[in-house]
This record gives C-alpha cells, structure tokens and sequence, in this order.
C-alpha cells in the first residue's frame, strides 16, 4: 500500500530526495478521500523545509504523469511529483 | 510524429530530412532555440536542464497529437535536451508539414508556446555570479494561453 | 541578411546552416514551401513561376529589410525559385534568426504573407486538362492584410 | 524620350508582348500630367486585345518596380510593367 513521490528541481534540491515510497497506511485520511492535499498535508509533517517547500503558492502536482489539482485522488501504485513551474523549451 | 528527448546536440539537417522525407507537404515549418548567452541582466555561460523523463515524453507525445489535430498535420517532430548545455548550442526544436503555410506555422508556434509551460524540464542558468534556477516567465504563461480558448472548444 | 532568386533547387541544410552561422540568436525559424500535387480541384503535375528579376530581388529585399526592423532579427534570408518545377520540389524558402522565439516566428509569416502578394511571381499550373495561369487567393490577400496596421505606425 | 514597358504573365501571353519602349512623344497629354492612367489609354488605343488587359479591374500597375496607382507620374527613361496579381510563394 503505497505511492512513489518524485521531486524536482529546486524542491528536489531543498528537501534533499528526488524518489521515495510513501507507505499510505500510516497517512490518516476520510474514507475515500485519499487526495493530493491529505498527501501534501502529510509530508508537511516533516519539518519545515517540507511544510515550506509543499505550500509554495505555485507549486505543480502531477499525478501518473499528468498535471493535477489537490483534490485529485490517489490511489496505491500511483507516481505523485511536486515541482516548481516548468521552464523548459 | 515523434518526440525524442536526448542528451546530445540537436541535428538538424538530419531533423529536417527525416520531417519531410519522401513526399513533403507544401508546406515545412521548423523552429530551433539555442543556449543565450544571457538572460535578462544575467550572464549565462552554461545551462543545465533537469527533467522529468517519463512525463516529458508523455506530455510532448500528447502535444504533438494534439497539434497534428488541431492543424492538420502530416508530420511533426519535437526534440528536447535535456543535461548540461552550452552556450549556442541547440536547446529544442520543433518542426510541422501541412498541406497550408498557416496551419504548419501556427503548429510550431502551438508546440513551442506550450512545452514551455507544460513540459516538465527546469532550467538552471550559470553565470559568474553562481547557478540559479530559471524563474517562468509571466510572457510565457500569456504565450501559452492564447491557444487555451480553441482547446476547450 | 539577403535574398537569392534561383533556379535550382533550395538547399535546405545549408541554406540553414548559413543562415545561422557561428553564433545563432537564440531562436531560429524556418518556412519552406513545396509543390503540391494539387491546388484546390485540380491535379498539378508541374508548376512553371514567371517572374520580374529586377523587382522581384527589390521588393524582396525591402521584406527582409523590414522584418529585420520590425522584428529585430539579426539575421534573415529569403530565396524564392524561378523557372519549371515538378511536384514535391522546393518553391520558396525563408528563414528569421532572432533573440525571441515570437519575433523570429512572426517574422517568417510576415515574409511568408507578403512576399505571396507583394513579390511579383507569377504561377502557372499544369495538369491533366491543360495549363492555366493560378488565381490570386483571397485567403492570401486577407492574411497579408493583418500586418498592414503595423506598416502604417 | 522613352519609357520601358514590361508585360508579364497572362498579360504577356494575350498581348505576345514581353518588352518594348514607347515614345513619349507621341502620347497626347496635359502638361505635367504624364501619368501611368496617361500610358494605359495610349496603349489602350493599339486594339481590342490591348484595351481588355490593361483596363481588367485588377490589373497591377509598377514604375521602377514598384507598385504604383495609376497617377503616379512617369518621366523619360523610366520603366513602367504591368501585371495580374502576383501568386509568388
């Protein structure tokens, strides 16, 4: 029961991690309720860089590889990234 | 009708060639973009471009469908760096054949407009002064949402 | 920075590889347009282009000039061909090297949009009911005129 | 006291002209009002042929290569071409 949480960028170098397996048991949520804010709200728990890093205003969530809101619901398996905005091309 | 993210200088005679192969439409578009040697007031003597792999190729597969669709493709082609880069060196490019001059240049302008605002990569500038990420560009963002309108239609 | 009226066929790497040079701008676009196998209704199996050496070379150069200006490119390059060409060959080539990707790519649908009614060529098709001189297009008339308010600044 | 006159495309074919000097000298006209509508009816009067093309409504009008309406004046050794519309590109 868990997901992959990927970070870039600037939060992959604040926080230190690029790739980890978050365990969704430990992670208290509402029934069927199990979004990318509960997820965001979790990790923030994890000091202030975390809470810093994930409540940015212009944060990015892409969920399986697609740009999401927070209420986008996770489900196990799923690939969650947090990145700054894209500044490719 | 293809993506391809690669590490290595873009080529692109050899691009060109294999967009238009045997029998070209009338009409041939391409745009390239090269490493600055500076960025607003800064000096930049390298690039680094970090990326998200798999969704990158997601991401520009979808937008080189979406732009076939929309234009009327018959060919198109996007290539990204990503890695260390110098500069003048090639960075992207993008290239459409359409039946119509308008539609293969609009479809260049669609793709470039959108990947950089879409496409997961990041900038991180050098200069003298040391290494930065590259904040997105509000000009960027309006770029970009011009094509909006006709996506939701 | 020049125009070149030919007969022979575009060379598309080294026209590019030219126009680009040692030190590229940061955004490089292209335009090439081919002979169709059709125009409309009608099969085309050739495509003879009469033209007006001496104007068309001036009204040309006057193009890429003002591009240039105003979309301040550091470099441009138009060639446009002349003579008897089969389906599927060049017609007509221009290229824009600029510091922003919207300027160099307006800039090539300015060149693209002006020279198709200012440039003074003339085509005449042939196909299997005979040979016929080729219409002016109203969609080409109407594109040229988006970028007349701007001329008027 | 010439001028160039230069025909191109259908026009060229109707007329079987490609390129001539006309005298000026014998063209009637108003002092200090040769001007190109001045060329066109003095051509114009060579015939039916010549009448019909330079008087088509679309006809493209250039003195020293460059598009002109038809007031524009004309003066010894200039050259003068008309044309349809051009369909270049």
């Amino acid at each position: 029961m868990s997901i992959t949480i990927k970070l870039f960028s600037a939060l992959r170098e604040a926080l230190g991690e690029s790739e980890f397996e978050l365990d969704l048991v430990e992670i208290e949520h509402a029934p069927n309720e199990l979004d990318v804010a509960v997820i965001k709200a979790a990790l923030s728990k994890r000091g202030a860089a975390w809470r810093d890093a994930l409540n940015q205003p212009n944060l990015v969530h892409a969920l399986n590889h697609k740009v999401v809101f927070t209420d986008a619901l996770v489900a196990e398996g799923d690939e969650l990234a947090f990145f700054p905005p894209m500044t490719g091309g | 009708m293809s993506v391809c993210l690669q590490a290595e200088s873009i080529d692109v005679a050899a691009e060109y060639a294999r967009l238009v192969g045997d029998t070209p439409g009338a009409a041939v578009a391409t745009f390239t973009g090269y490493v600055r040697d500076h960025t607003d007031q800064q000096v930049v003597t390298e690039l680094a471009l970090e990326h998200y792999p798999e969704m990158a190729q997601k991401v520009l597969d979808e937008l080189g469908r979406s732009a076939a669709q929309r234009f009327q493709l018959s060919q198109w082609r996007i290539v990204h760096r990503y890695g260390v880069l110098r500069v003048s060196e090639t960075i992207v490019g993008v290239g459409a054949v359409a039946d119509h001059r308008g539609d293969a240049m609009s479809a260049c302008e669609f793709m470039m407009d959108s990947l950089k605002t879409d496409a997961p990569f990041w900038k991180r500038e050098q200069g003298p002064a040391g290494e930065q990420w590259v904040a997105s560009r509000d000009s960027d963002n309006q770029r970009r949402a011009r094509w909006q309108l006709g996506e939701t239609q």
